[in-house]
């Protein structure tokens, strides 16, 4: 069957149940519903999906540029309608009529239940540790969750000049965690060291003695086109915790920069349905600006 | 507050919503700054005979005194301890010159350090410097008022620490049902003491749609996900006043004056006003009509700006 | 001639020719127009007056609680439409169609050409060295202008609790000069040193060494009942500069708690004009507020 | 600013503004967070040829890498070093990768940092402390970027210096004549840079009478008193936006990416269409109707609220 059929209307079945392991069952008809996508792995369809699915159960979102603009679009439709989205620009709750073109699109302020000064977004909402979740993208996130969004190379004169920090270095401090997606999964995405730390994990913050110690956990979750990997203890590492449809865990492990340790229970990720696809192509980018 | 709250209406009562938040002990924020003080809620708690709160207040005002006559608090944290314009609040005075009819502890800063202390909280940060205080006395009577040197080398400035109350509660002109607040006029210090405290009461005077506050949005100061409990409570400020509803009871502030010098009236007032009425409601109409039209104002409208829509 | 006959429609005649001398001449007689009242020195008529005259080639007033209400809108209509009121409530540029009564009336704020957040009033007008003149109250005026608005006597167990600070201390390190009207002139109310400072003058600042010094330059002007005292060296002490009619030089100096010294061109303080005391007792204080 | 102004309209022309108040060697703020981003104004400093500027923007964005273009720029202060959704910025990226055709300087801070900086700055306070970067090289990187103890005993947290720009421009949706001026949507960090800097430029899309500004004065977030000059420039964010005016010209923003990549063609575009056009209304009409209609946006009403008159 079609997502047509089982939405007719076109509209994202919101809250659909048990969408985190892949499967659905009709409620009528207590049979499995769901057609499920083949896109890649490294797609931005695959990865936005399997973005938006690390948000179940979390409440309030700040959302970067880019893949977690569309992952976060996705969950609103098809996890929880209740995120709450937070943007560094200021916007809080925010209710897009079409998807935002980065983080201070118009469409996220008009409708918004607020429009903070950033001093009140970095400040109040986000120091003040009202962030469950942070978004980021990354080049670079290391062995202990460390994230590198400045420079490839030496910061004195670098291979590659990268946007910086951004609200990165703010985030990571303040929100509860950090998933990142990144678009590569190789030594150089993930090396065993940063080139250079724009947003460091709490273990590298320990390592300043004498400092107040930020509240966040880091990161705790990476998304690649390869699997997830995920750091569930505070001051541990990252460990690879699911792979995707046709990639071996040797395949994830062997084009990590460091010797990527495996989780026991290592799953296979869940495939996109074949209504994300569809509202992320069809509904959400239809521009194709971050689905390229 | 810290932490997800639940979605959905928070709309109760005023007497549902101090019974469940303000407990005996506890440090409670009432903040306006001359402008929609939190009267309606302040005279709940003294209707729930709450005691031995830490009142942190820039301007205790009125509101305080009230509360410290009822018997509900034992230390104030403030920044101006008379009447706005009105001259003397007499309880307080009676407490801190002659211990009568028990000593009050005060904390003492300038408003801005005051301030300073609310953002500081609201911002989780350990410090906020000021350029206060250079050469006053006011460090040494307050050892929480430090001094830290700066790594650029200018010299020494004075700092405030965070002030975290465990519950805030201000009164705004709407709200929708889930919190999201909005207010205008005077803002005081409200949205850092609502950011600040680990809970926070809104009252207002009318609860309405999600749609109107989503239509302006830049005029909400405080949003839903730091906002517990919402209150719809008309005439909630008074004897202060809220900017395009209603005008302060400029008169009862001159009453207050005789009122509070005489401790005995001070108490009959808390008798008869307070305790002699069941609810805010009950207080506006023992209050009376006419005295509330003299208080109405005219319509000033802001007039309407345009935040736009994509077209399809 | 009476103040209505000068101003027949019962407006204020704004920006009169040398008001500050106290007489003015009509540009079209030549001849001296301006009736001067009777009311005493002690008056609050008399001291809003005198006040108001100290706003002359001042642009933005920080105004408190009292009689600078009624000195900055005596201002506003005789002195200098343009003087530009500015309240530690937040609000600025207020255009208020009736008196005042507190700093944070709705009339202030009814019209005003912002309403800024206390965080930007204190923060960027005041710190950012916005404000020319902070008009202040005081219980206690120095020799050197130090303020006491805390307590009288020991503070541990004091004989009359003050308001306190209110914005008084952030005030004085951040406006240019300071103008305090005090309602006594005797001992108690200028004192060689004040009981508390609440409020402190540069010379005392500079004691706290290693402190980054306040841009302000203090208290440079004390208004009493009995005289006009003023500070013209930062680091100086208060000297009597004028004293008002009907008073003496030595009955100023015997009053003051200090040996206050006395300039060698004291002047007598010019009567405030009928038309000023009209306009407080009939346009600006109706119910007699302030001018108790 | 600091100082007084002088009352009465500020009312000038974006070509006098700019050859009154920018000058060679300045440090210049263009603040503006992806929205009433002032293109118009920074186009005008690339038409009177300045040189040698310290650029400070939180987000340089496309107008920073036409500026580096066209070169007026060497030095830049600033937290993300690329376009908000559209990729690099090439020319920045030819500056600091390859020193091609000159070396960048760059001062780097995370947003928050930054925006602590102007807090600092139009506060005058030594410094500003924030929880960012323990942990992180961006102190190391930037030894601007410094550490100072919690005198209450939490250990150490890092601290941002004032930045306190020569001048500062941004755009608004509305200003009146002296300069009170008004935006809705995303502030930005347009307020603490101008409260910061020593003259403000301020660009509108509309001057309108006092009256509408005083309607609504929650709504000034620069009053006048922080502005020296006012300039009316409809469609002066152009390609980025004014909410409730204009939409943002992604289309514009796509299309910059491969001319920035090729400096020739980025020199080309600045020559024809800054160079090529005598102000922004020639630019407008060289960028023609059909372009600009397609970027309107449909209304979308804030509402009016009342701020009450009292009754005489």
């Amino acid at each position: 069957m079609t997502a047509d059929a089982h939405s007719p209307d076109g509209a994202a079945p919101t809250a659909a149940p048990s969408v985190a392991d892949g499967t659905a069952t009709d409620r009528a008809t207590g049979r499995s519903t769901v057609a499920l996508s083949d896109v890649p792995p490294h797609s931005a369809e695959f990865l936005a999906t399997v973005a938006a699915r690390e948000l179940a159960g979390r409440r309030r979102v700040f959302a970067g540029v880019g893949l977690p603009t569309l992952a976060v679009d996705l969950a609103r439709r098809t996890i929880d309608p209740n995120v709450e989205l937070v943007y560094e620009s200021g916007v809080v709750g925010a209710h897009p009529e079409a998807m935002a073109e980065g983080i201070a699109d118009s469409v996220l302020v008009s409708g918004a239940e607020a429009m903070l000064s950033m001093d009140a977004l970095f400040g109040y909402v986000l120091q003040g540790g009202h962030v469950d979740v942070g978004f980021l993208g990354a080049a670079q996130v290391d062995r202990i969750g460390n994230i590198n969004t400045s420079v490839i190379g030496d910061w004195r004169r670098p291979e590659v000049r990268l946007p910086g920090s951004g609200g990165a270095s703010d985030i990571i401090a303040s929100a509860r965690e950090i998933v990142v997606v990144l678009r590569r999964h190789d030594p150089h995405a993930l090396p065993a060291e940063v080139d250079f730390c724009t947003s460091p994990s709490p273990a590298r913050a320990r390592r300043q003695e004498g400092f107040h110690q930020p509240a966040g956990a880091g990161v705790t979750t990476v998304i690649t086109p390869l699997g997830i990997l995920r750091r569930p203890d505070r001051y541990g590492e990252l460990e690879l915790a699911a792979v995707h449809p046709g990639v071996t865990v040797a395949e994830a492990t062997g084009n990590a920069g460091w010797d990527l340790r495996v989780r026991a229970d290592v799953a296979e990720t869940p495939r996109p349905r074949t209504e994300d696809v569809r509202l992320l192509r069809e509904e959400i980018d239809t521009v194709r600006l971050y689905l390229r | 507050m810290t932490g997800s709250k639940v979605t959905g209406s928070k709309v109760t009562t005023l007497r549902e919503a101090v019974a469940e938040h303000v407990r005996d002990g506890m440090t409670v924020a009432l903040e306006g700054f001359g402008h929609l003080i939190p009267f309606a809620a302040g005279h709940e708690i003294i209707r729930q005979r709450r005691r031995d709160l830490t009142v942190c207040r820039m301007t205790p005002d009125i509101l305080t005194d009230q509360l410290l006559v009822a018997g509900c608090v034992s230390r104030l944290v403030a920044s101006f301890f008379a009447s706005g314009s009105a001259g003397s609040l007499h309880e307080i005075r009676r407490r801190v010159e002659r211990h009568d009819p028990a000593p009050l502890e005060t904390e003492e800063y300038s408003h801005y350090g005051m301030y300073c202390r609310y953002e500081a909280g609201a911002k989780r940060l350990p410090f906020q410097p000021l350029l206060s205080y250079v050469g006053s006395d006011l460090p040494e009577l307050n050892p929480r008022i430090r001094a830290v040197e700066s790594p650029y080398g200018e010299g020494k400035v004075y700092v405030v620490p965070p002030l975290n109350p465990d519950l805030t509660i201000v009164h705004a002109q709407r709200a929708d049902p889930e919190g999201n607040t909005q207010l205008w006029g005077i803002t005081g210090a409200q949205a850092p003491a609502a950011y600040a405290a680990s809970a926070v009461i809104v009252t207002v005077e009318e609860v309405v749609e999600p749609e109107v506050v989503r239509a302006d949005p830049n005029r909400t100061l405080i949003p839903a996900h730091a906002v517990d409990v919402v209150v719809e409570v008309p005439g909630g400020s008074h004897p202060s006043y809220a900017q395009g509803c209603y005008d302060r009871d400029s008169a009862f502030y001159r009453e207050w004056t005789p009122i509070s010098r005489d401790r005995e009236a001070a108490l009959a007032w808390i008798d008869e006003w307070i305790h002699g009425t069941a609810d805010h409601a009950a207080y506006l109409a023992k209050l009376g009509r006419p005295r509330w039209d003299g208080l109405r104002v005219a319509p000033a409208p802001s007039g309407s700006v345009s935040y736009g829509r994509r077209k399809g």
